[in-house]
């Protein structure tokens, strides 16, 4: 430990700072280039907007045909369990 | 007789130190806090009750075997390990606990090996924290579980709100400044790494800052926990008079475009794109920074939705349950009861107006430079403390015009927030890893 | 050639010892009960089906890398091995495993790194009965679950019922006494800890019986969890002639006066102000009745519904799959084939019976002193056996009387027999540790 | 082991049992009292009760819509099976 | 000053080796086939992303303490390392890594020793593959998982199908050989044990492929694991010419009776049959096939519903995520990037292929003994890949005749490669193990 | 390693795939024992398979109270939720 505690604070500080401002910066950057390049070559056109959506879907649906599911499946052991 | 002597000799009222009472009444007090008042229960909840049993007098359940056999062991042990400890003088058990802090890994391995030996046994919650925290695993797996919670939607519709997330982590290293300069008073005695640790509690993000904590000064994450979520759910008081105090009518009026729509697929490629950018300028945020973006991109992706559900209820219930238990197993009275924790709650909380502050002024920079005006009520969401601050945001913005809606605006920087505060505990762990060797 | 001769050497009918089969057998037949007969299925269906599979003949899957070394190394390894454990004389592998029970830690330590070196690892069912039992988390987790899954209201509105489940525990301690005149008796070799372990059969509370068995006779455990759970789903079996025999129609008729309502905030205290009790006298029973406290307060405070979700679901059962495994690895014919199995079947019973009888008895002369009276059928429910012992209660009430619903009455003693076995483990363990020494 | 087998034996019925009754009469007590305190100073008004859900709602709103479709999951199994 | 190069220093880019830029590449390739070609994205996103964490530069997830400490480490560490591994002669950190290979389980046990008192620590992959793979349970918990969602009901009904799924399982034999072979040549340096586990991806089983891997040839885990999945994402690719190649319009035309009513007895009955005869005979198969049948017996005995939706659910799901980060952490680019991956991908696709063949010829030899003629498509199922083989069999099924519905057919064979590849799993492990000694 | 690694290879062929045969064909055998006992001694008789209900139902009975009482507290959350 060469550096004062106050010399390593202020080290923290100006370098910890920096990053923080400089990988948020170059994050607004690619985030930038992303979208853009997303939107120009991988459009959600109406057409396939539905597809992805229909693959899509699935999640944000989010429980939804899992749950549908888990009834279907509950439905139908209840019903074998009737007709046992 | 012998045995009745015994079960007294056993009771806790026999045991009880004052300090461990006065742990209780703080325990029951966080709890109070959590259930009567709502502040962040799902963590209050199990850190005040593991607070509880940390304290139980004689109960040792938050002890590993060695501490267990230095307090309880006999006199023949107690001797062994002073030599193993290569203490030469010697008067009391404490003098041996004392010794801990400073021994050699190989020495804490035979101090083990002594206690197993003496058939004393690890506590519960000692057990518990070495699983969930001392290993890294619970605030990361809490972590993966944030990030498939968080929709990066009105970030990615407005990313320069980033900006306003990386201001508001100016608190984190304000505090750090703050910790160095009450060690220059002679006040209290902060290392370099507790500093850090301590600031951390500015970025408003729990899992941050109990995994900072427990790399950096495990010994305060009791404190710096307990700071960190009690004034995440303090933030509707903390915040709005700065926020008044830093804005004017108009600004406060701003009204922000509409949010554009983001497609799927930006939403798929951004948490890839963030990871690869963490890969080549800053692995050290890579643990914090690549679960967050796992659990991202497993919600987003939309093929692994089990897993995601699974990372946003049962597994993350379950690593609450136990990193809260085992940070309480932190409060435990010899290491919570230091003058420290006063210090830890004091810059905590200036930290959190720092921030706060440092994100509206961003904004009103900004709007200096930039032809779409941002309300500067929205910097201040910057801290994080999701999604308490973007509401904050919110309200504040009724206030000044009721028909000016800033909540979707506000999660914009609320989770780069997020982001802002791992790439600050990565920096800070590596160069205060470098600072100590 | 060599090696098809290889092949059936390694099959499991070539290295079959005649306790396996039997082992085999046994098992089977507890499948049978569980999924037939409906006794306690969540626990016995995993306990049987480790207990097949700890007995595959060949297989060790219930063997630690130094027992399974010592069963398959060759000449070189086991001298070396024999010399750790300081045998002047030794002929067989078997020789070595019976020094293996008076090894001290160290010797276990340095057996380990032999049996590692020469590339033995630990069976499966060894690894889960370590992670799951051996650290006392699995049965403290289920007991959280159970925590956060019982109702206190019954026992609120009438707190007297305590005493009820504080009689049934005369069962445990009975048979402590029972299992130490047997082995006066010179028929079996029971220590103190044995025998305490045996006793808290008669708690009817499956988590605490494994957990004290895992503190105090590990050996045992296997027997003492199979009786443990049987005689729980006997209950409706075992408790009735009892209880026939112990009242007169006339007592059986006694109609009690209908609960009080308990508000919610009664129920928020209640885990508190038991675990703060525990604290300031019992902190023995720290570890058990915290954790049934905070399982408790996290269901009835209101505002972590999500944990106490997942501690009454996924956690449990995740928890409960890898307990009944483990435990079914002590099923291991070595472990469970000894006379001693015998003698913890009989004395479970016995500790049933006399809980039950305690119950009973303790209702009566508690109507006696009491102005209010007590249908003395609801003092058998004090044994726990959650909720099976409260319907017997009320199955034989409703035979007396068709119109009289004891259910919730019985539901006060039954859950105040958690708490009071819990109690006689904690003390059990400090006692018994403390003998020991 | 200065003590015979039987001799801890009787140790281990007797402070155990005694344990046993002593702490559960004392939860008794405290049990009492404390349902006392709580009805007299903390009664379930209609309108406390109100505020008391309010804070403590908070939190669980974000369980909302989650909660919900658990319910009318629930119900439906629950009405399959009452139709068994 | 000095900060700001130790900052870039410690950036990915300046310390990325273009191994890891390939790594990464290859990672983003993978997530690319899960998430848009929908290969077997459960698996694949996890192991993936898991991947990408393994191979950022500098942070070093996938390295245990020792190794990160012989990347990171001075010279004085680094010395005391080498004398340890009784090197004379060493110039790099790379000699060093080099040694470990050879090192023994004290030399091992001591360099942990000399990182962790250095200060270092595991990396988080490195942690969470030692807890679910090297230990075994996670692909053991994976396979009760899947058995308890196996419906065993089509095998019952026509139990003959169990020969072709014995036959399919030439597939992993063959490609066994194929490694020696291509050992012969020179190109690769293949083990007996890296050919065995190289074979098992004909298994087309992932938990079986990756727990063999794990016990035979952990380096190689992470090209077999990649192997393994990918190719049974693209079974429906690989079959079809193959099962046209082998068959005849008449032969793919022919009707095979419906099956008859298999009652839950004989369900239940079924998976403890198998276990006892794993018991008898096959005890090296124990740990797959015991928790296969347990998950098995859990779903079908009827009265442990909650334990059997825990592991389908949350249980499997939890142990999915860490499995695939734990495999992912093979994926690092020293272990990856070698000759040896090129011919796992080889021989792992000709796996499927003789795997696919030898399962349609074993229905066309039964048919010229059996009077009930089987239509050979369902013979391509043996291999598992449960149950996307037996999708394809009904699809070339439907196109031979648009009336004849094979799936439920293809079930049978389907489900008996999973028990087929579990007991050749078990062989493989128990023959090599013999033969490395 | 006496043998060279082909002979090796050769060897976990042979018996591995013996193995493989011999063990699946077992299995075949008893499979067929074992359905045919079960459906000579055990048939799924109508009446049995009420008695059999009644035995299977009771654990899945000890969940309808449970799910019973799960239902309840939602709905009754459900309410003091809309009656805010
Ligand atoms: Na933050
Ligand atoms: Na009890
Ligand atoms: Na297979």
């Amino acid at each position: 430990m060469q550096e004062s505690l106050l010399g390593q604070g202020l080290d923290l500080m100006v370098y910890g700072m920096g990053t923080v401002f400089v990988f948020l910066a170059v994050l607004i950057l690619v985030t930038f280039a992303m979208s853009k390049l997303v939107v120009r070559f991988f459009p959600e056109a109406p057409a396939q907007v539905k597809t992805i959506k229909s693959t899509s879907r699935k999640p944000s649906s989010a429980v939804d045909p899992r749950t549908l599911q888990v009834i279907r499946a509950a439905i139908q052991q209840h019903r074998a369990r009737r007709s046992r | 007789m012998n045995n009745l002597y015994n079960l007294w000799q056993s009771s806790g009222i026999a045991q009880a130190s004052s300090g461990q009472v006065l742990m209780l009444v703080i325990c029951l007090f966080l709890l109070f806090l959590a259930i009567r008042k709502g502040f962040e229960p799902l963590l209050l909840v199990p850190i005040g009750f593991g607070g509880l049993l940390a304290n139980i007098p004689g109960a040792g359940m938050a002890f590993s075997a060695t501490e267990y056999a230095i307090r309880h062991g006999d006199l023949t042990l107690l001797t062994q390990m002073a030599t193993v400890l290569q203490l030469q003088e010697w008067s009391s058990a404490q003098d041996l606990l004392a010794a801990l802090n400073g021994a050699s890994f190989q020495q804490l391995e035979s101090l083990k090996t002594l206690a197993f030996s003496a058939g004393y046994n690890n506590g519960m919650l000692y057990n518990f924290y070495n699983v969930a925290i001392a290993s890294g695993a619970a605030p990361l797996i809490i972590f993966m579980g944030v990030g498939a919670m968080t929709d990066f939607g009105p970030l990615l519709a407005n990313p320069k709100t980033l900006f306003l997330g990386a201001a508001a982590q100016f608190g984190i290293f304000a505090t750090v400044l703050g910790a160095v300069a009450l060690n220059a008073t002679g006040l209290m005695d902060f290392t370099i790494a507790d500093a850090a640790a301590i600031g951390i509690i500015g970025g408003a993000d729990g899992p941050t800052a109990i995994y900072v904590a427990s790399k950096l000064a495990p010994d305060l994450l009791g404190a710096i926990a307990v700071a960190a979520y009690s004034y995440m759910a303090l933030v509707p008081l903390i915040q709005p008079p700065i926020m008044r105090a830093l804005t004017n009518e108009a600004e406060r009026k701003i009204v922000m475009t509409q949010l554009r729509h983001v497609s799927k697929l930006e939403k798929i490629v951004f948490p890839i794109s963030l990871l690869i950018l963490v890969a080549l300028f800053l692995p050290d945020a890579a643990p914090l920074l690549g679960m967050f973006c796992f659990g991202n991109l497993m919600r987003e992706c939309g093929v692994v939705q089990r897993l995601s559900d699974t990372a946003q209820n049962a597994l993350i219930n379950i690593t609450t349950i136990f990193l809260g238990l085992s940070v309480g197993s932190k409060l435990e009275a010899d290491k919570f009861l230091d003058p420290k924790t006063l210090g830890i709650l004091v810059l905590g909380i200036v930290a959190f107006g720092i921030g706060t502050a440092a994100g509206v002024i961003m904004a009103k920079l900004m709007n200096l430079v930039s032809k779409q005006k941002i309300n500067p009520l929205i910097g201040s969401a910057g801290v994080s403390a999701v999604p308490m601050a973007a509401r904050v945001s919110n309200k504040l913005g009724l206030e000044a015009d009721p028909q000016n809606f800033l909540l979707m605006h506000a999660m914009g920087p609320n989770v780069a927030g997020v982001i802002g505060s791992a790439v600050a505990a990565g920096v800070m762990i590596a160069m205060v890893t470098s600072m100590a060797t």
